[in-house]
């Protein structure tokens, strides 16, 4: 087996994140590559929750359609769950649940029993489970033990004695009465150690490596584990983070850092990047680095806090009054969290100008295997400065697009920097010549990222290089079209994705290239209006078929796959026509 | 004196105020400078952040790093500054309707934080650049443009504010009083910590009423010797207009400065120990 | 006392609340929808504007009219619900963070404009609903998930702010002491004006530090008799939490609501005259 | 003659508005029409200004690029405006002033010295002015007194009789000094009194004039004078004006009063609409009604605070996080402004939506004639509202997309509204199917608005119908639009414009119809990016020609011209290399 997929679903409190995570810790330190998925109750406490984990020896973006294993800890969650089960899967209930007919195998355990008897506490539960999957999945129980031995190293004996004994005794419980199949389970790993991650780890993890010196912030879900982590973190490293009021403080205070020469930076949800909306603007007029991310949720206004969607792309690209540029990042993986933030603070250093980085809840929460050499690749960017002057500094020099800039602290160049339209140096100007020259400046940056070699492989691509059928995405869509266009190709259908990483500037090169080439182009996005998609007509004039829903989980890749067939039967029944006519 | 001159124009920055004749705002901008002339303070290590309004426009006039931002937020930025180069002096400037309208939500936080830089509002009681709306101090002069059959609320008292907010520095200045706004400046800036300074001043064109210099040469007193500055209660006392309005320094409060704090917390986060991002990874490994 | 569940139970919405088990709220919640059956408020005429945090949630629990909205902003929602209707009875509720935070701006000038509602918030020293961030009043809970090495800046004191930005009535009460708490709403509904309840209440789940039940039960007193609440001063020195942390009314100082303003408003405007857009556009010929 | 322009030129507080102004007043009173323009200096006092007057028997729609009559009152003014006057106008210019050469007729005349010497005050140097155009437009004196005397009449009798002696001095000196020329001057007036207003003023007329109870603001330059208007007359009405502590404020106030059942507006600049994104997302996502009127202002950022701009129509469109819908509309001319305020609240107590009202400083600021019978034509809309009820009301009924709302007070009908997503009750409510409803509830607002039959009058529509050179235009730059078409027209080129007054939705039949008719297809607007053409590109995938300036001022209908000829010359060619293929 290659690929492999674990859901375990059940209460919150139950334990269920923790059984996951422990199958996928153990599964990153064997090597093999992960992508995960979970839900978040919306209730402040308690609430159904799940987490599926797919495992596998190769690289894979999305986290499987259906499950080849499904751990219930109650009723509910098995009707929930169990529509998603491979026909030829196993399904690990508790057992007092009510068991489906299927094809699949089912196993009832009594995980509570053997915690609250044998063990003698119910919160053991969660080990006895892992105690079964490591009989069936074939994972070597020494790896297991290793994995708690290392997470209870801090914690008394007794404690990870009662947890050996409740993994002994879920192993022995299922030696006796779930037989193991062969090859079903853990695929071999590569033994080369993975970092395992949620995007939020991954992107404060690789701004800490980028150089981040200053983080303002203001707690929202799905973000706040940014910040979290990099309060616990970037002191370490001499940085300094700080709640702040409310995001306006915090972006402002990005800026006045940043003015000051530090690399700074703030996170937030969509609520967060409105009220950021006036400061955004300043940035791009004042021409300070920034970067900013975004981890969408469902909206508008408060919305659906613990869901998914992608629905801030045109807030990101128009959300200031005025013409007010600015570069939109949007990660399409945990690893790619990693990468673009380091990009960020890469292209907001160099072109002075703020930078929003769009991830999503999902994508925020998902665990997923991270390369570690990855890190060694953060660039650590620097600002075109002067280092001394006499007086007279022109702060916005009109001399290609990107003026030095000279930080306070350097003799002789004070200077003023301002949101008001001003000339060279600094001062306000209204004239016409200076705010279309200034305008032309500030937009002329955007011209430059698109063919600054650095952001050569701004786009990914898979699928057949050839295929007449075409998809763009964007963000962590991008795992769901892989998968589906794999499908597709399986099913015999040949189709090209396409998936700009930068989604302001747009990488013009591949996306002409791309419409030249394909016949259809089906753009997947978790929000309502199509907003990538009009983002497309706009720019490229290309038709495109929608395929845009707010469901608040990632799109399955069934979807796609059906509206690829769609878009493959019509372009057949065009051919045909066109073949009638030219044979009538 | 030709000297005392000198010293003075090296902290002007050439640009010439765009504001009313009669604009308190004069004697303001001549007292600051002279303050920063004082202290020997090096141009290129003085940061002057300003929000939008008349008074807003001052680090335009000043040699110094200025940054000109955007309705209410002078302060944000100011405490950004201050926590990305703490070598720096940080003057925060900007109006009443500025600092306790648009941006009064940002005035407690970075008090009771006690960023070390000083922030100096220019209380005129009006909007001056719009032309005349009543700000959250207009008291007197009730008809302005937005209230012309009286004002709705009672007009609040920034240094009763700031007191509160925990300011560790609070005095009261007026314009027509330079040497003694001069000295307040001064202190305000040697202060370790945030320090507050409200500015009485006139606006010229739009509110001669409130900030009336016979009036206030009238009403005003200064804060009389005895004055215990190191009790919250008494400094309130002698921010209220009711039978004074006192000049002077208010309140003082010493405690760790947020860059003593960022230290501390640095210190405790690395427990001895020296960390790299790799280190840092090690923990997802 | 059946005819008493009855009487409550007509406040209740039938919503089941989704608060943690041991959360504070459930004790305000019963305390406040008592003191609506003890006023004999119509449900119709109740209106209840909330924020965003575990707070906010409230309106959903009571039969009312109720606007739950974004973070920060119920003040300016229920000045604008009480401008457009002031028959109605408005009353705002929300966190520390809602209000001291976020909506930290909104809370001087809706208290300095006297808009007749009753704005109640409930402190607990914490970010409950992002789980566990610190708030603007935290102060002995150092180490929340953003401060894991400790907090940087002094906690504010709701009653004193309100104290100063002239909220017309401040009064503390605490979740545990139902009764008394009860009798604090229903004053403060009375009071015309508005009227400032700060809720000491514990965050069962992420913060059960500051407002330890324990800890409140012994620091607490009540307001002691003689309290002169016309004083701002005496009012301010009580508000502090130095010896005693102090429950019941602190303050009051009548005088003309928001409405009242306007209906004199309108008068001076109309000087006796009826208008019609007809007759102002007069003006234009 | 049936058209006149007229300038006065000077420094600010000089009397160069009042000048204009009157002349512009009295014509009014005459029943011509009028279009003026107005600069603003950026100077906090003093200052470069200068108002221009433009007089029609006709209905016109801009203020006149070239002038017929100069008034400067100093050198720098005259230098400035010189090259405006036609060959054949007329030059008035204070005595000393260096007058250059040219085809037009020169009078110096000593305005200043005759207000201080003759009269013995600088100040009544207008009026002296005011004498002098009187006598050279063939303005009746009687005329001029009239107006004098009603606008002094609550002054002292001495002030009225120094300013009737300061106009017969000027129009004494003129009669000496002036020669009038045959048909120079005021056009013959109808008779029918119009209205003069600015922009602002007609915004603030019409929302009283359709039912506006509650006004909350926060100053900003150009829209102040909105709520300064309403502050001195609303409350007469019974009406109430607040200013707010910020803009944030404000919308959450406006969205307060209209829940509890009030029409309720806010007006702004660029600034105020980036802070107000946030709330603009709630009041979409909560139905609530609002008018939102937005003076657009030179930006990014402060910007350019008193100069004008089109650069905030993506905002307008898109400025919220979530997919949040709101109606935008654009008026054309002063009255438009008070036709479409009107509509805005139509639109948005009809809808329960926000609606936004995009006009500009220029437009703002500058006077124009109204008929005073569009007042009567004022909607005066309501809500669908139930009246009663007896529990569980469902405030957000999926039956159509416009729900009865019910105003808190009602008896029995107790709900929540809420900025989460929700059931029909109001109750949060997080699932696929519940999201997906409610998100297509609140979009299919818009497309019923595009079929609403009030709106059936969204475009205007200028020039030949069955032109091959299309101009599409929004908000105040149809007025040069207009004229452009005009001088085309003159010039030999045929062209269409259309002027969608509904910008979202758009005018979809009007647009499609018109955009399948013509060959090429011009955006002139006043930003830099193109902004209402990037719109029309993705909804219609039409190839646009972009002609987006950034220059503080309406555009010059010669720009338009010269963009129309040069698209005619493309379409030229673009047939003859057709043609020759075709012959080949
Ligand atoms: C977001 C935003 N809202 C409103 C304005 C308009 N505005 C500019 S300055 C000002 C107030 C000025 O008053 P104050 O802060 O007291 O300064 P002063 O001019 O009196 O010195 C306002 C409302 C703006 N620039 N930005
Ligand atoms: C604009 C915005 N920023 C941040 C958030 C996230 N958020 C929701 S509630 C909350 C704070 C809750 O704390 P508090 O107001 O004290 O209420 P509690 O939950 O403690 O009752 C935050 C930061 C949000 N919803 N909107
Ligand atoms: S408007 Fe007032 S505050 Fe502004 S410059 Fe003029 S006098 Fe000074
Ligand atoms: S998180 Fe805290 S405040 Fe929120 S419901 Fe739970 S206990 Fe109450
Ligand atoms: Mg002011
Ligand atoms: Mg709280």
């Amino acid at each position: 087996m290659h690929d492999f997929t674990l859901r375990v679903a059940g209460e919150s409190g139950e334990g269920v994140i923790t059984i996951a995570e422990t199958i996928a810790r153990i599964a990153a330190r064997e090597g093999l590559q992960l992508v995960t998925f979970r839900t978040f109750p919306a209730e402040i406490k308690g609430g159904a929750c799940m987490m599926q984990v797919r495992l596998s020896d190769r690289k894979i973006s999305y986290h499987g359609e259906k499950v080849d294993c499904l751990v219930v800890l109650n009723q509910f969650a098995l009707e929930d769950n169990v529509a998603d089960l491979n026909p030829n899967g196993v399904l690990l209930c508790e057992a007092e649940c009510d068991a489906p007919e299927g094809t699949f195998a089912v196993h009832k355990i009594p995980f509570e029993r053997i915690a609250v008897r044998e063990i003698g506490s119910r919160i053991s539960k969660n080990i006895v489970v892992l105690g079964v999957l490591a009989h069936l999945l074939g994972i070597p129980r020494k790896s297991v033990e290793d994995f708690l031995a290392e997470k209870f190293a801090k914690k008394s004996k007794a404690i990870l004695d009662h947890n050996m004994l409740a993994l002994g005794k879920g192993i022995h419980f299922a030696e006796e009465h779930v037989a193991k199949r062969e090859g079903f389970g853990f695929p071999k790993g590569s033994h080369q150690r993975q970092l395992l991650m949620t995007g939020n780890e991954a992107i404060a993890l690789g701004a800490a490596g980028a150089g981040l010196q200053c983080f303002f912030g203001y707690p929202i879900t799905p973000a706040s584990e940014i910040m979290e982590w990099l309060a616990a973190h970037l002191p370490k490293l001499g940085g300094k983070v700080m709640q702040t009021e409310d995001e306006i403080s915090a972006i402002c205070a990005v800026a006045g850092a940043s003015w000051a020469g530090a690399k700074a930076m703030t996170s937030t949800s969509g609520p967060g990047v409105s009220l950021m909306s006036e400061a955004l603007g300043l940035l791009s007029m004042a021409e300070i680095p920034a970067v900013i991310v975004d981890s969408q949720r469902g909206g508008p206004s408060t919305g659906l806090p613990t869901k998914t969607e992608q629905s801030d792309l045109l807030l990101a690209l128009y959300g200031s009054h005025g013409d007010a540029p600015r570069v939109v990042l949007a990660p399409t993986s945990v690893a790619d969290c990693l990468t673009l933030i380091g990009r960020a603070f890469y292209l907001s250093e160099t072109y002075q100008m703020p930078v929003i980085v769009l991830v999503d809840q999902a994508l925020s929460a998902r665990v997923e295997t991270v390369d570690p050499a990855l890190l060694d690749h953060l660039p650590q960017a620097a600002r075109l400065k002067a280092e001394n002057g006499d007086g007279g500094f022109a702060r916005y020099r009109l001399n290609g697009s990107i003026s030095p800039t000279a930080l306070p602290g350097v003799p002789g160049c004070e200077h003023m920097v301002t949101g008001m339209e001003h000339d060279e140096f600094g001062n306000f100007a209204c004239d016409d010549a200076t705010h279309t020259a200034m305008t032309v400046k500030r937009f002329q940056k955007l011209a430059e990222i698109g063919t600054d070699p650095k952001m050569r492989d701004s786009c990914l691509a898979f699928g057949d290089e050839k295929a007449e059928i075409g998809i763009v995405t964007w963000g962590s869509t991008a795992g769901p079209v892989e998968e589906a266009v794999r499908i597709a190709a399986e099913t015999g259908f040949s189709v090209r994705a396409l998936v700009p990483r930068l989604l302001n500037p747009l990488p013009h090169a591949e996306l002409e290239r791309f419409f030249r080439q394909v016949k259809r182009v089906i753009v997947p996005e978790l929000n309502f209006t199509g907003q990538l998609a009009s983002v497309l007509r706009s720019v490229y004039r290309v038709p495109t078929i929608g395929l845009a829903k707010v469901k608040g989980v990632p799109m399955d890749p069934s979807e796609i796959v059906a509206k690829i067939a769609e878009a493959a039967a019509g372009l057949a029944s065009t051919r045909s026509a066109e073949h009638g006519r030219r044979a009538g | 004196m030709a000297e005392e001159q000198d010293k003075f124009c090296e902290y002007l920055s050439g640009v010439n105020p765009v504001w009313c004749p009669g604009c308190g705002y004069y004697g303001i901008l001549s007292a600051l400078v002279e303050a920063f002339a004082e202290l020997r303070l090096p141009t290129e290590q003085l940061a002057l952040v300003s929000g939008i309004g008349c008074s807003s426009r001052l680090p335009y006039f000043v040699k110094a790093y200025g940054f000109h931002s955007i309705h209410g937020r002078a302060l944000p930025i100011a405490q950004g500054v201050k926590t990305a180069n703490p070598e720096l002096t940080v003057v925060a400037v900007g109006g009443d309707g500025d600092g306790l309208a648009i941006g009064g939500g940002h005035f407690p936080h970075v008090a009771r934080n006690n960023v070390d830089m000083t922030y100096i509002m220019f209380n005129n009681a009006i909007y001056g650049m719009t032309k005349g709306q009543f700000s959250p101090t207009t008291e007197l002069f009730a008809s302005t443009k937005t209230s012309p059959f009286g004002l709705t609320g009672e007009a609040l008292n920034p240094c009763a504010l700031a007191i509160v907010y925990g300011a560790s520095f609070v005095a009261r200045g007026f314009s027509v009083k330079k040497e003694h706004l001069k000295d307040l400046i001064e202190q305000a800036i040697r202060h370790p910590g945030f320090s507050f300074v409200e500015i009485l001043t006139s606006c010229s064109s739009f509110n001669t009423l409130d900030m009336n210099v016979a009036r206030i040469l009238h009403a005003m007193d200064y804060v009389p010797d005895g004055h215990d500055v190191s009790d919250p209660i008494a400094a309130l006392k002698l921010a209220g207009h009711d039978e004074k309005i006192h000049l002077g320094v208010l309140r003082k409060s010493p405690r760790p400065t947020l860059q003593e704090k960022f230290t501390e917390i640095q210190e405790k986060a690395r427990r001895g120990k020296s960390a790299t991002v790799a280190s840092l990874a090690r923990q997802f490994a």
